[in-house]
């Protein structure tokens, strides 16, 4: 297996000054799971807008499985994202669509027909206890609720790779372990999962790699849970 | 397969964006069937402009007096400058003294007539010429009257009257009745157009997060513009649709306000058939045309 | 004090929102615009319709005929009847025979009148009835037809002439550019008032979320309004302006195409002083009008 | 000192048939810290929106600051809603003002000179170290920065109850403690403070009555930081 996901170098700045990610490097392989956690501002999700092409690197070079997000075309933009599930931290749903459908968009960009596109985010909307929500509009929902949408969105199609964007600040601790252990049996089965969290408490659970940063730079990196 | 399965999508999106705001579906359908019925009023008006005109002038035409020595082969010789210099002479008529007296007697008072000798009512050989008013412009109206008024020094020519003293007040009238027209239409047809494309830009701009977030998914550009294209058109229909029926309302209504034998008789015929098909097609371009706009200016800024 | 700080910020707000959305801003300013310069435009329209369709038709008056025998009073008498029974006539002018004879005289061709002895053109005395076209409708000219054509049984009443042979046919075309006109202003006015109000509904429906937020921190609807109160009137302000400026130029380029003394004798004279007042006012109206009501509808169903 | 809030047999129901509270009964002293808690759903934050007078009870009473919020007319819910600084689950952030302008609005709303506005706005956003970030839109903030303008946009009025939901689950474990503080600050200046929270490390720090919800019902109050 080969790495997933190179970053060398990378350096961020957004005009006005402000130096999202400095200078940051680190891969991760095909299958692994990863942790990335630090302070508010620290750059987690920068790393993650920068992996889904939705902002260029403004230094330093990124491998998405292989290819050069700097030499990408803007037209195969789309395809790299189907094969990525992401968790944004502010859940990003549409407000207009029911729940039902918010999920259903993952499958119905790839062009599956209705019912297989029924039947699968069924499924996805059941294993969140989100069946009886499926015609609520996310307005309609808690800040838990929503957030579990926002996770069956993402997992819906099975993507190889998982970007969750702190996919548990909304959730009540029993959740929070329910959701990790679903993206952990994911990384079992083979995806690729990386999380951005600052739960330390959560991360404590699991022995899992884990990167520190602070202001765009990697501060640490550890094997989490140790202590426990 | 695939392809059904996508179409298929594209055309519930389509509908289904439209029920899920239905202020904006309005917003949308009304706007366009408004310019519709504007310019097709418009266009009816311009349309109709020359006809009424004409009818009220009673026609633009000239008659040109001949010295009564000219005869009929130097008369054609005439007519055929006439004509080969003024393409928008449509018609060039010879009449004899004998129908010029004629016509000269039935203009006299019956009792007058009735007590003179015919040959003391003077008459002469004229042409009349008729012109063709849907050719003319402001600037060839000028230069031809400039030209014909000039005649009368030719040889032959005895003198040029210019049909009636209205003809060139009747022209001028046209002549800013069309300017202003074309004037309206062209702001009518721009405005459709701007507000159509304003209106689904606003639309767009509502639903930018819901764009966004389709983008961020995998959705292509082409996926996102679809239901939108397809809205487009749904709406194009039914303005298309609507408008037809209001003209049709109107049709009936005007019609038995205005059709009193005594006074109207100018056809007011604005639906003859095929013309829903003119609506529809009007409807579904503005709402393509317009959608597509919207659309185009507004994905390139996102990614 | 806090009178002073709010109006202020309403003010600032105003002028912020302007600046923050200029896409918004640009639709609102250019329908008004666009809806003011039509509207003045038909109702330019309306108001010289009148005049041109006069000037074409040679003003609408009719020739009542009298027995020789009537003298003036008789005639006057009956001045006062016609005058009585109708309002729309304006003028009524008794001629004398001899009056009749010069005009006759007039229009017979010179040649012939040299020949003549004045005594055998036939003449009579009649009255001359100038109506007024701002008064006629459809309903009333058709009566008057009538009315007017019954005349002839009366004692001492001869003939009655309409003038021209036009004098319907003008009528005709006047009314018909009358209603026809009335009815695309009709249609133009409930269009822009109904833009305004659709595009301040759209902007409104895109600031929603930022009305539920003010509203969360304790602002009250009238707070909320303002701001917005403020940037429709001086969206109307910048509508009434460019209005204004756009048919200034126009002014002066029709002017130029048109005003060939030859052929156009109608005044086009489109911005009289004090006009820049009225789309000003026009504008703010619209824009102020717009806002409120499309804020209205909105608020309800906000908490 | 009186009774600032008093829920009566409150229950909430939802069109579509869900119960968010269900005949609850709890009530706050003046200057009282309460934490609320609760699983996803348990109704913490439909607490919050019927204190705001966003949605009125299906069933029950509520008093607040002796006021009965059912007979209070619609035109008195501005004035109502000025007294309460809010910290919302989803921030509620104006995308389309700046920082500052966000920050600001809770004065401009009460109506006090740009001269005030300024001085005040400057301060909160110092406090929560948001000062260089003044002129930046909320979508160019991280998760954790936007949670912190919604913070100081709801305190920066001094208002006598606020109202916090969720007020660190954007935030790392260092700032979430900051951010405590500073209600706890408030509340000993005689603030009455609610905060609905599902994060029982943060609650164990601090000794503060608590009562657990679940489905809506109240089930079980204790002080919390019993076993630290
Ligand atoms: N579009 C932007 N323009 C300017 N600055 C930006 C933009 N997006 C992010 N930033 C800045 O980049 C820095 C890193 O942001 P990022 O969202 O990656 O932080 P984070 O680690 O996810 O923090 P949090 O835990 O609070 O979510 C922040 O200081 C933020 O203000
Ligand atoms: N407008 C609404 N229509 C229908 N159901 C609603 C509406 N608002 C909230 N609900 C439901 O009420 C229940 C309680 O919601 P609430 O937001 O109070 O939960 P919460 O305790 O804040 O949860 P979380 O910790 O996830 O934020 C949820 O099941 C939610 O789906
Ligand atoms: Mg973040
Ligand atoms: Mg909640």
């Amino acid at each position: 297996m080969g790495a997933m996901i190179v970053f060398s170098n990378v350096t961020k700045r957004y005009p006005g000054g402000i130096t999202a990610l400095d200078s940051l490097s680190f891969d991760m392989e095909e299958g692994e799971f990863l942790f990335v956690t630090g302070p508010s501002g620290a750059g987690k999700s920068t790393i993650i807008r920068l992996l889904l092409a939705m902002e260029m690197p403004t230094d330093g070079q990124i491998l998405l499985a292989r290819r050069n997000l700097r030499s990408l075309r803007e037209s195969s933009i789309p395809f790299l994202r189907r094969n990525i599930g992401t968790i944004f931290q502010d859940f990003r749903l549409i407000d207009s669509r029911t729940v039902f459908e918010n999920v259903a968009v993952t499958l119905e960009v790839l062009g599956l027909t209705p019912r297989e596109v029924k039947s699968r985010v069924a499924q996805a909307l059941e294993m969140f206890g989100l069946t009886r929500l499926a015609r609520h509009y996310p307005p309609m929902l808690s800040g838990g609720e929503q957030q579990r949408v926002a996770i069956a969105r993402a997992i819906v199609n099975d993507p190889p790779l998982v970007l969750a964007d702190e996919p548990t600040g909304s959730l009540d601790p029993l959740l929070a372990v329910e959701v990790m252990d679903k993206l952990l049996e994911m990384h079992r089965r083979g995806v690729t999962v990386l999380v951005a969290t600052h739960d330390k408490g959560l991360m404590d659970r699991y022995r899992q790699r884990c990167i520190l940063l602070d202001r765009g730079c990697r501060v640490g990196e550890h094997i989490s849970g140790g202590d426990a | 397969m695939r392809a059904v399965t996508q179409t298929a999508y594209f055309m519930r999106q389509g509908a289904a964006n439209l029920s899920r705001h239905p202020l904006y579906a309005a917003v949308g359908v009304l706007t366009l069937t408004v310019s519709l019925i504007l310019v097709g009023f418009l266009g009816l008006f311009l349309y109709r402009a020359n006809t009424l005109v004409d009818r009220l002038a009673g026609g633009l035409k000239l008659t040109v007096y001949l010295a009564p020595e000219v005869t009929q082969p130097a008369a054609d010789e005439l007519s055929r400058v006439l004509k080969g210099q003024w393409p928008e002479v449509k018609e060039v008529s010879y009449h004899t003294e004998l129908e010029d007296r004629e016509r000269n007697l039935k203009l006299l008072p019956a009792e007058l007539v009735a007590d003179l000798e015919p040959e003391l009512v003077p008459a002469q050989p004229f042409l009349e010429v008729i012109l063709d008013v849907d050719l003319l412009d402001q600037e060839r109206a000028e230069a031809l009257v400039k030209w014909f008024s000039a005649l009368h020094q030719v040889q032959g020519v005895d003198e040029v009257l210019f049909g009636s003293q209205k003809i060139a007040a009747a022209f001028s009238l046209l002549s800013g009745a069309r300017t202003l027209g074309i004037f309206i239409s062209l702001v009518i047809v721009l405005a459709a157009v701007f507000f159509v494309l304003t209106t689904t830009r606003l639309i767009v701009e509502g639903r930018r997060r819901e764009i966004e977030i389709l983008l961020l998914v995998g959705a292509t550009p082409s996926f996102i513009r679809m239901p939108h294209y397809i809205e487009g058109t749904i709406q194009g229909i039914a303005a298309g649709l609507l408008s037809y029926g209001v003209v049709w309302f109107l049709q009936r209504h005007l019609m038995t306000t205005l059709r009193s034998e005594a006074l109207l008789q100018v056809p007011l015929d604005l639906l003859p058939p095929g013309m829903v098909a003119w609506f529809l097609a009007g409807g579904i371009l503005l709402g393509f045309v317009g959608s597509a706009l919207g659309l185009v200016r507004h994905l390139r800024f996102l990614r």
